[in-house]
Protein backbone atom coordinates (compact mmCIF):
# COMPACT_ATOMS: atom_id res chain seq x y z
CA UNK A 1 0.00 0.00 0.00
CA UNK A 2 1.03 3.65 -0.55
CA UNK A 3 0.80 6.58 2.11
CA UNK A 4 1.41 9.87 2.04
CA UNK A 5 3.81 11.28 4.63
CA UNK A 6 3.24 15.34 5.61
CA UNK A 7 6.22 17.02 7.69
CA UNK A 8 6.49 20.24 9.38
CA UNK A 9 9.24 22.48 11.11
CA UNK A 10 11.76 20.79 12.22
CA UNK A 11 10.62 17.15 10.98
CA UNK A 12 10.25 18.86 7.48
CA UNK A 13 14.06 20.07 7.65
CA UNK A 14 15.15 16.68 8.31
CA UNK A 15 12.92 15.03 5.37
CA UNK A 16 14.02 17.72 3.00
CA UNK A 17 10.68 17.90 2.21
CA UNK A 18 6.90 18.75 2.92
CA UNK A 19 5.75 15.98 1.35
CA UNK A 20 6.81 12.61 0.72
CA UNK A 21 5.47 9.23 -0.97
CA UNK A 22 5.91 5.54 1.07
CA UNK A 23 5.32 2.12 -0.43
CA UNK A 24 4.36 -0.08 2.98
CA UNK A 25 3.21 -3.86 3.46
CA UNK A 26 -0.26 -4.28 4.43
CA UNK A 27 -0.94 -3.74 8.15
CA UNK A 28 1.77 -1.56 8.85
CA UNK A 29 1.57 0.22 12.01
CA UNK A 30 2.18 4.17 12.29
CA UNK A 31 4.95 3.40 14.83
CA UNK A 32 7.03 0.92 12.17
CA UNK A 33 5.91 3.19 9.11
CA UNK A 34 7.68 5.90 11.52
CA UNK A 35 10.60 3.92 12.35
CA UNK A 36 10.70 3.29 8.56
CA UNK A 37 11.36 7.06 8.05
CA UNK A 38 14.14 7.33 10.42
CA UNK A 39 15.75 4.87 8.50
CA UNK A 40 15.62 6.59 5.21
CA UNK A 41 15.83 10.04 6.86
CA UNK A 42 18.38 9.33 9.95
CA UNK A 43 17.98 13.41 10.89
CA UNK A 44 14.34 12.17 12.20
CA UNK A 45 15.53 10.11 14.91
CA UNK A 46 15.86 12.99 16.99
CA UNK A 47 12.21 13.67 17.30
CA UNK A 48 11.68 9.49 18.02
CA UNK A 49 10.57 10.49 21.38
CA UNK A 50 8.91 13.90 20.89
CA UNK A 51 7.14 13.33 17.88
CA UNK A 52 3.23 13.02 17.40
CA UNK A 53 2.22 11.21 14.93
CA UNK A 54 -1.69 12.29 13.43
CA UNK A 55 -3.81 9.93 10.44
CA UNK A 56 -6.14 11.84 8.58
CA UNK A 57 -5.50 14.67 10.80
CA UNK A 58 -6.67 12.87 14.21
CA UNK A 59 -3.87 12.57 16.22
CA UNK A 60 -3.18 8.36 16.35
CA UNK A 61 -1.18 5.74 18.40
CA UNK A 62 2.10 4.18 17.23
CA UNK A 63 0.03 0.79 17.44
CA UNK A 64 -2.62 2.11 14.85
CA UNK A 65 -2.71 0.04 11.47
CA UNK A 66 -2.06 1.94 8.15
CA UNK A 67 -4.74 1.47 5.66
CA UNK A 68 -3.67 2.53 1.58
CA UNK A 69 -4.33 6.11 0.71
CA UNK A 70 -4.04 7.29 4.39
CA UNK A 71 -2.19 10.76 5.25
CA UNK A 72 0.28 10.35 7.96
CA UNK A 73 1.80 13.51 9.61
CA UNK A 74 5.05 14.33 11.50
CA UNK A 75 4.15 16.74 14.25
CA UNK A 76 7.53 17.90 16.29
CA UNK A 77 6.11 19.59 19.62
CA UNK A 78 3.93 22.42 18.85
CA UNK A 79 4.58 25.95 19.42
CA UNK A 80 1.27 28.23 18.33
CA UNK A 81 -0.14 31.03 20.28
CA UNK A 82 2.04 32.96 22.08
CA UNK A 83 5.39 32.35 23.83
CA UNK A 84 5.57 29.81 27.02
CA UNK A 85 3.13 30.28 29.36
CA UNK B 1 -23.02 41.49 16.93
CA UNK B 2 -24.49 38.31 15.48
CA UNK B 3 -27.66 36.55 16.19
CA UNK B 4 -26.84 33.07 14.70
CA UNK B 5 -24.56 30.34 15.75
CA UNK B 6 -21.86 31.36 13.83
CA UNK B 7 -18.39 30.55 15.04
CA UNK B 8 -14.87 31.24 13.98
CA UNK B 9 -12.13 29.21 14.31
CA UNK B 10 -9.32 30.14 11.31
CA UNK B 11 -6.09 29.96 10.19
CA UNK B 12 -4.89 33.34 8.20
CA UNK B 13 -2.11 34.94 7.24
CA UNK B 14 -3.61 38.42 7.38
CA UNK B 15 -2.93 40.84 9.71
CA UNK B 16 -5.05 40.24 12.64
CA UNK B 17 -6.52 43.83 14.19
CA UNK B 18 -7.39 43.17 17.83
CA UNK B 19 -11.13 43.90 17.89
CA UNK B 20 -11.42 41.20 14.95
CA UNK B 21 -13.79 38.70 16.81
CA UNK B 22 -15.42 40.82 18.89
CA UNK B 23 -18.18 41.03 17.05
CA UNK B 24 -19.01 37.17 16.37
CA UNK B 25 -18.81 36.39 20.05
CA UNK B 26 -20.92 39.03 21.56
CA UNK B 27 -24.89 38.38 21.64
CA UNK B 28 -27.74 40.28 23.40
CA UNK B 29 -27.80 37.82 26.25
CA UNK B 30 -23.81 37.97 27.23
CA UNK B 31 -22.42 40.38 29.92
CA UNK B 32 -18.46 39.30 29.51
CA UNK B 33 -15.98 39.52 26.78
CA UNK B 34 -13.03 38.05 27.37
CA UNK B 35 -10.08 38.38 24.82
CA UNK B 36 -6.54 36.95 24.69
CA UNK B 37 -3.89 38.42 22.02
CA UNK B 38 -0.98 36.27 21.80
CA UNK B 39 1.57 38.86 20.82
CA UNK B 40 5.16 38.74 19.13
CA UNK B 41 7.86 39.40 21.70
CA UNK B 42 11.24 40.99 21.04
CA UNK B 43 12.95 38.30 23.16
CA UNK B 44 12.98 34.81 24.43
CA UNK B 45 14.40 34.95 28.22
CA UNK B 46 16.27 37.86 27.17
CA UNK B 47 17.59 36.63 23.88
CA UNK B 48 16.81 39.60 20.95
CA UNK B 49 14.17 38.50 18.22
CA UNK B 50 13.92 39.90 15.27
CA UNK B 51 10.72 38.53 14.15
CA UNK B 52 8.66 34.96 14.06
CA UNK B 53 7.42 32.46 10.87
CA UNK B 54 5.13 30.57 11.76
CA UNK B 55 3.82 27.06 9.85
CA UNK B 56 0.74 25.16 10.23
CA UNK B 57 -0.69 21.75 9.42
CA UNK B 58 -3.74 24.08 8.21
CA UNK B 59 -6.84 21.30 7.46
CA UNK B 60 -5.74 19.65 10.80
CA UNK B 61 -4.97 23.24 12.70
CA UNK B 62 -8.40 24.07 11.72
CA UNK B 63 -10.54 21.18 13.27
CA UNK B 64 -8.03 21.34 16.65
CA UNK B 65 -9.53 25.07 17.15
CA UNK B 66 -12.69 23.86 16.89
CA UNK B 67 -12.28 20.56 19.13
CA UNK B 68 -11.24 23.47 21.64
CA UNK B 69 -14.58 24.94 21.15
CA UNK B 70 -16.25 22.20 21.77
CA UNK B 71 -14.36 21.06 25.30
CA UNK B 72 -15.22 24.85 26.33
CA UNK B 73 -19.30 23.94 25.26
CA UNK B 74 -18.99 20.67 27.32
CA UNK B 75 -16.98 22.02 30.23
CA UNK B 76 -18.94 25.65 30.48
CA UNK B 77 -21.40 25.63 28.59
CA UNK B 78 -20.34 28.41 26.66
CA UNK B 79 -20.98 28.43 23.07
CA UNK B 80 -19.32 31.51 21.88
CA UNK B 81 -16.14 30.99 21.29
CA UNK B 82 -14.08 32.54 18.53
CA UNK B 83 -10.73 32.08 17.85
CA UNK B 84 -8.05 33.20 14.57
CA UNK B 85 -4.47 31.88 14.32
CA UNK B 86 -1.65 34.15 12.19
CA UNK B 87 0.87 32.03 10.27
CA UNK B 88 3.71 33.20 7.55
CA UNK B 89 5.65 36.30 9.35
CA UNK B 90 5.62 38.00 12.20
CA UNK B 91 6.73 41.53 13.07
CA UNK B 92 7.33 42.43 17.17
CA UNK B 93 4.15 43.35 18.47
CA UNK B 94 1.84 41.57 15.89
CA UNK B 95 -1.04 39.64 16.84
CA UNK B 96 -0.17 35.63 16.18
CA UNK B 97 -3.54 34.25 17.99
CA UNK B 98 -6.69 35.79 18.95
CA UNK B 99 -9.44 34.25 20.90
CA UNK B 100 -12.31 35.85 22.29
CA UNK B 101 -14.92 34.29 25.00
CA UNK B 102 -18.22 35.37 25.38
CA UNK B 103 -20.96 34.75 28.41
CA UNK B 104 -23.69 36.08 30.44
CA UNK B 105 -20.80 36.06 33.33
CA UNK B 106 -17.57 36.88 34.36
CA UNK B 107 -16.17 34.07 36.17
CA UNK B 108 -16.90 31.46 33.09
CA UNK B 109 -15.59 33.56 29.95
CA UNK B 110 -12.57 33.55 31.97
CA UNK B 111 -11.78 30.13 33.03
CA UNK B 112 -12.65 29.04 29.17
CA UNK B 113 -10.51 31.75 27.34
CA UNK B 114 -7.57 30.30 29.78
CA UNK B 115 -8.41 27.47 28.94
CA UNK B 116 -8.74 28.20 25.22
CA UNK B 117 -5.24 29.37 25.00
CA UNK B 118 -3.61 26.53 26.81
CA UNK B 119 -5.10 23.44 24.83
CA UNK B 120 -4.59 25.68 21.20
CA UNK B 121 -0.81 25.38 22.37
CA UNK B 122 -0.86 21.45 23.60
CA UNK B 123 -2.74 20.31 20.03
CA UNK B 124 -2.88 22.63 17.30
CA UNK B 125 -0.08 21.80 14.46
CA UNK B 126 1.26 25.43 14.96
CA UNK B 127 4.69 26.10 14.93
CA UNK B 128 7.25 29.12 15.07
CA UNK B 129 10.48 29.79 13.69
CA UNK B 130 12.59 32.23 15.88
CA UNK B 131 14.33 35.03 14.16
CA UNK B 132 17.58 36.34 16.12
CA UNK B 133 18.83 39.06 16.08
CA UNK B 134 22.28 37.56 15.58
CA UNK B 135 20.88 36.45 12.43
CA UNK B 136 19.92 32.68 13.85
CA UNK B 137 17.53 30.83 12.57
CA UNK B 138 15.72 27.79 14.97
CA UNK B 139 12.00 26.14 15.15
CA UNK B 140 10.49 26.40 19.06
CA UNK B 141 9.97 22.66 19.40
CA UNK B 142 8.90 22.33 23.09
CA UNK B 143 5.78 21.71 24.86
CA UNK B 144 4.55 24.82 26.97
CA UNK C 1 1.88 50.47 20.68
CA UNK C 2 3.90 52.95 23.18
CA UNK C 3 7.11 53.24 24.39
CA UNK C 4 5.96 55.10 27.62
CA UNK C 5 4.21 54.33 30.70
CA UNK C 6 1.46 56.08 30.28
CA UNK C 7 -1.41 54.62 32.05
CA UNK C 8 -5.37 54.98 30.98
CA UNK C 9 -7.94 55.59 33.79
CA UNK C 10 -10.78 56.90 32.62
CA UNK C 11 -14.47 57.53 32.77
CA UNK C 12 -16.46 58.59 29.58
CA UNK C 13 -19.46 59.04 27.88
CA UNK C 14 -18.37 58.01 24.40
CA UNK C 15 -18.77 54.74 23.10
CA UNK C 16 -15.85 52.63 24.11
CA UNK C 17 -14.69 50.52 21.02
CA UNK C 18 -13.13 47.02 21.87
CA UNK C 19 -9.70 48.01 20.63
CA UNK C 20 -9.89 50.91 22.32
CA UNK C 21 -6.92 50.13 25.00
CA UNK C 22 -5.11 47.62 23.32
CA UNK C 23 -2.54 49.93 21.88
CA UNK C 24 -2.52 51.76 25.24
CA UNK C 25 -1.48 48.16 27.48
CA UNK C 26 1.07 46.52 24.22
CA UNK C 27 4.59 46.93 24.45
CA UNK C 28 7.24 44.82 22.38
CA UNK C 29 8.26 42.56 25.69
CA UNK C 30 4.49 41.70 25.70
CA UNK C 31 3.66 38.58 24.33
CA UNK C 32 0.06 38.34 26.00
CA UNK C 33 -2.63 41.02 26.56
CA UNK C 34 -6.24 40.20 28.20
CA UNK C 35 -8.90 41.92 27.65
CA UNK C 36 -12.08 42.39 29.48
CA UNK C 37 -15.00 44.03 27.92
CA UNK C 38 -18.30 44.19 30.13
CA UNK C 39 -21.65 44.36 27.89
CA UNK C 40 -25.00 45.34 28.59
CA UNK C 41 -27.06 42.47 28.45
CA UNK C 42 -30.73 42.08 27.41
CA UNK C 43 -31.83 40.79 30.95
CA UNK C 44 -31.33 40.14 34.55
CA UNK C 45 -32.19 36.89 35.45
CA UNK C 46 -34.86 36.49 33.36
CA UNK C 47 -36.12 39.71 33.30
CA UNK C 48 -35.94 41.98 29.82
CA UNK C 49 -33.95 45.23 30.57
CA UNK C 50 -34.40 48.14 27.58
CA UNK C 51 -31.21 49.90 28.77
CA UNK C 52 -29.15 50.95 31.50
CA UNK C 53 -28.62 54.49 33.20
CA UNK C 54 -25.10 54.63 34.90
CA UNK C 55 -24.07 57.12 37.05
CA UNK C 56 -20.65 58.12 39.22
CA UNK C 57 -18.61 59.90 41.14
CA UNK C 58 -16.40 60.54 38.28
CA UNK C 59 -13.57 62.33 40.55
CA UNK C 60 -13.22 59.44 43.20
CA UNK C 61 -13.87 56.65 40.20
CA UNK C 62 -10.98 57.59 38.22
CA UNK C 63 -8.61 57.84 41.75
CA UNK C 64 -9.99 54.14 42.65
CA UNK C 65 -9.34 52.88 39.49
CA UNK C 66 -6.08 54.08 39.38
CA UNK C 67 -5.60 52.18 42.86
CA UNK C 68 -6.13 49.05 41.24
CA UNK C 69 -3.88 49.52 39.33
CA UNK C 70 -1.10 49.97 41.41
CA UNK C 71 -2.65 46.81 43.58
CA UNK C 72 -1.87 44.62 40.02
CA UNK C 73 1.54 46.21 40.11
CA UNK C 74 2.36 44.93 43.26
CA UNK C 75 1.03 41.78 43.45
CA UNK C 76 2.09 40.73 39.93
CA UNK C 77 4.47 43.53 38.98
CA UNK C 78 2.50 44.19 36.14
CA UNK C 79 2.93 47.73 34.50
CA UNK C 80 0.46 48.32 32.10
CA UNK C 81 -2.92 48.11 32.98
CA UNK C 82 -5.59 50.54 31.44
CA UNK C 83 -9.14 50.56 31.98
CA UNK C 84 -11.82 52.76 30.86
CA UNK C 85 -15.64 52.80 32.30
CA UNK C 86 -18.61 54.54 30.02
CA UNK C 87 -21.21 56.05 32.00
CA UNK C 88 -24.69 57.83 31.20
CA UNK C 89 -27.07 55.84 28.90
CA UNK C 90 -26.26 52.76 26.76
CA UNK C 91 -27.82 49.91 24.86
CA UNK C 92 -28.17 46.86 24.64
CA UNK C 93 -24.54 45.22 23.95
CA UNK C 94 -23.22 48.09 24.01
CA UNK C 95 -19.40 48.20 26.55
CA UNK C 96 -19.88 49.66 29.67
CA UNK C 97 -16.00 48.80 30.99
CA UNK C 98 -13.20 47.75 29.33
CA UNK C 99 -9.78 46.53 31.08
CA UNK C 100 -7.11 45.50 29.34
CA UNK C 101 -4.07 43.66 30.86
CA UNK C 102 -0.43 43.40 28.80
CA UNK C 103 2.54 41.41 30.32
CA UNK C 104 4.96 39.09 29.22
CA UNK C 105 3.44 35.65 30.11
CA UNK C 106 -0.25 35.00 30.28
CA UNK C 107 -0.93 33.20 33.00
CA UNK C 108 0.01 36.97 34.64
CA UNK C 109 -2.30 38.63 32.92
CA UNK C 110 -5.36 36.16 33.28
CA UNK C 111 -5.21 36.89 37.02
CA UNK C 112 -4.53 40.64 36.66
CA UNK C 113 -7.81 41.27 34.29
CA UNK C 114 -10.21 38.93 36.39
CA UNK C 115 -9.19 40.47 40.23
CA UNK C 116 -9.02 44.35 37.99
CA UNK C 117 -12.98 43.86 37.32
CA UNK C 118 -13.41 41.88 40.82
CA UNK C 119 -12.15 45.62 42.27
CA UNK C 120 -13.30 47.48 40.06
CA UNK C 121 -17.12 46.15 41.13
CA UNK C 122 -15.95 46.47 44.79
CA UNK C 123 -14.41 50.20 45.32
CA UNK C 124 -14.76 52.00 42.02
CA UNK C 125 -18.15 54.82 42.88
CA UNK C 126 -20.18 53.74 40.20
CA UNK C 127 -24.14 52.67 39.90
CA UNK C 128 -25.82 51.73 37.21
CA UNK C 129 -30.58 51.90 37.04
CA UNK C 130 -31.72 49.54 35.51
CA UNK C 131 -34.53 50.72 32.77
CA UNK C 132 -36.88 47.76 32.74
CA UNK C 133 -39.06 46.80 29.73
CA UNK C 134 -41.73 47.20 31.48
CA UNK C 135 -41.41 50.78 32.31
CA UNK C 136 -39.95 50.45 35.79
CA UNK C 137 -36.64 51.98 36.75
CA UNK C 138 -34.52 51.27 39.50
CA UNK C 139 -30.93 51.76 41.31
CA UNK C 140 -29.08 48.27 41.26
CA UNK C 141 -27.60 48.22 44.88
CA UNK C 142 -25.96 45.17 45.67
CA UNK C 143 -22.52 43.77 46.29
CA UNK C 144 -21.49 41.79 43.70
CA UNK D 1 -17.97 74.38 60.34
CA UNK D 2 -19.51 73.49 57.49
CA UNK D 3 -19.09 70.36 55.02
CA UNK D 4 -20.47 69.30 51.42
CA UNK D 5 -22.42 66.37 51.01
CA UNK D 6 -22.71 64.28 47.88
CA UNK D 7 -25.07 62.19 47.42
CA UNK D 8 -25.33 59.41 44.49
CA UNK D 9 -27.47 56.80 42.79
CA UNK D 10 -30.22 55.85 45.30
CA UNK D 11 -28.90 57.97 48.17
CA UNK D 12 -29.13 61.26 45.77
CA UNK D 13 -32.92 59.75 45.86
CA UNK D 14 -33.40 59.91 49.18
CA UNK D 15 -32.25 63.08 49.97
CA UNK D 16 -33.66 64.72 46.38
CA UNK D 17 -30.26 66.22 45.50
CA UNK D 18 -26.76 65.71 44.47
CA UNK D 19 -25.31 67.92 47.02
CA UNK D 20 -26.22 69.66 49.93
CA UNK D 21 -24.36 71.97 52.59
CA UNK D 22 -24.52 71.14 55.76
CA UNK D 23 -23.38 73.04 59.48
CA UNK D 24 -21.86 70.62 61.69
CA UNK D 25 -20.40 70.97 65.03
CA UNK D 26 -16.37 71.15 65.48
CA UNK D 27 -15.49 67.16 66.34
CA UNK D 28 -18.33 65.66 64.47
CA UNK D 29 -17.28 62.28 63.32
CA UNK D 30 -18.42 60.98 59.78
CA UNK D 31 -21.00 58.55 61.37
CA UNK D 32 -22.62 61.19 63.13
CA UNK D 33 -23.01 63.88 60.36
CA UNK D 34 -24.80 60.46 58.50
CA UNK D 35 -26.97 59.83 61.14
CA UNK D 36 -27.56 63.96 61.55
CA UNK D 37 -28.82 63.20 57.21
CA UNK D 38 -31.27 60.42 58.19
CA UNK D 39 -32.67 62.43 60.50
CA UNK D 40 -33.08 65.47 58.16
CA UNK D 41 -33.95 62.68 55.15
CA UNK D 42 -35.48 59.87 56.87
CA UNK D 43 -35.41 58.12 53.38
CA UNK D 44 -31.73 57.95 53.78
CA UNK D 45 -32.06 55.50 56.91
CA UNK D 46 -32.74 52.61 54.66
CA UNK D 47 -28.87 52.90 53.76
CA UNK D 48 -27.42 53.01 57.07
CA UNK D 49 -26.43 49.51 57.13
CA UNK D 50 -24.73 48.87 53.23
CA UNK D 51 -23.76 53.27 52.72
CA UNK D 52 -19.91 53.67 52.55
CA UNK D 53 -18.80 57.24 53.22
CA UNK D 54 -16.02 58.83 51.75
CA UNK D 55 -14.70 61.79 52.70
CA UNK D 56 -12.66 63.93 50.46
CA UNK D 57 -12.45 61.14 47.87
CA UNK D 58 -11.36 58.12 50.20
CA UNK D 59 -13.33 55.90 52.01
CA UNK D 60 -13.57 56.69 55.27
CA UNK D 61 -14.26 55.15 59.04
CA UNK D 62 -17.37 56.16 60.64
CA UNK D 63 -15.36 57.24 63.48
CA UNK D 64 -13.39 59.81 61.57
CA UNK D 65 -13.50 63.35 62.50
CA UNK D 66 -14.65 65.84 59.79
CA UNK D 67 -12.96 69.01 59.10
CA UNK D 68 -14.27 72.45 57.88
CA UNK D 69 -15.07 72.11 54.00
CA UNK D 70 -14.59 68.64 53.78
CA UNK D 71 -16.55 66.67 51.18
CA UNK D 72 -18.15 64.16 52.67
CA UNK D 73 -19.92 61.02 49.97
CA UNK D 74 -22.59 58.64 50.62
CA UNK D 75 -21.45 56.24 48.46
CA UNK D 76 -24.71 53.25 48.02
CA UNK D 77 -23.50 49.46 47.14
CA UNK D 78 -22.05 50.41 43.89
CA UNK D 79 -22.89 48.53 40.34
CA UNK D 80 -20.62 49.01 38.22
CA UNK D 81 -19.14 47.00 35.69
CA UNK D 82 -21.28 44.42 33.85
CA UNK D 83 -23.58 42.23 35.57
CA UNK D 84 -23.09 40.54 38.81
CA UNK D 85 -20.36 37.73 38.48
Amino acid sequence: MRIIVKCFAGCKDAVGATSVSVELPAGTTVGEAFAGLIESYPALGGYDRSVMLAVNRQYADRQAVLEDGDELACIPPVSGGAGPQ
Amino acid sequence: MKDGNERVYKITTDRIEPDALFGWSLKPHHGAVVTFAGTVRDNTDGRRTLRLEYETYAEMAEAKMREVGVEIRDKWGIEDVAMIHRVGTLEIGEISILISVAAPHRKNAFEACSYAIDRVKQIVPVWKKEIWADGKREWVERQS
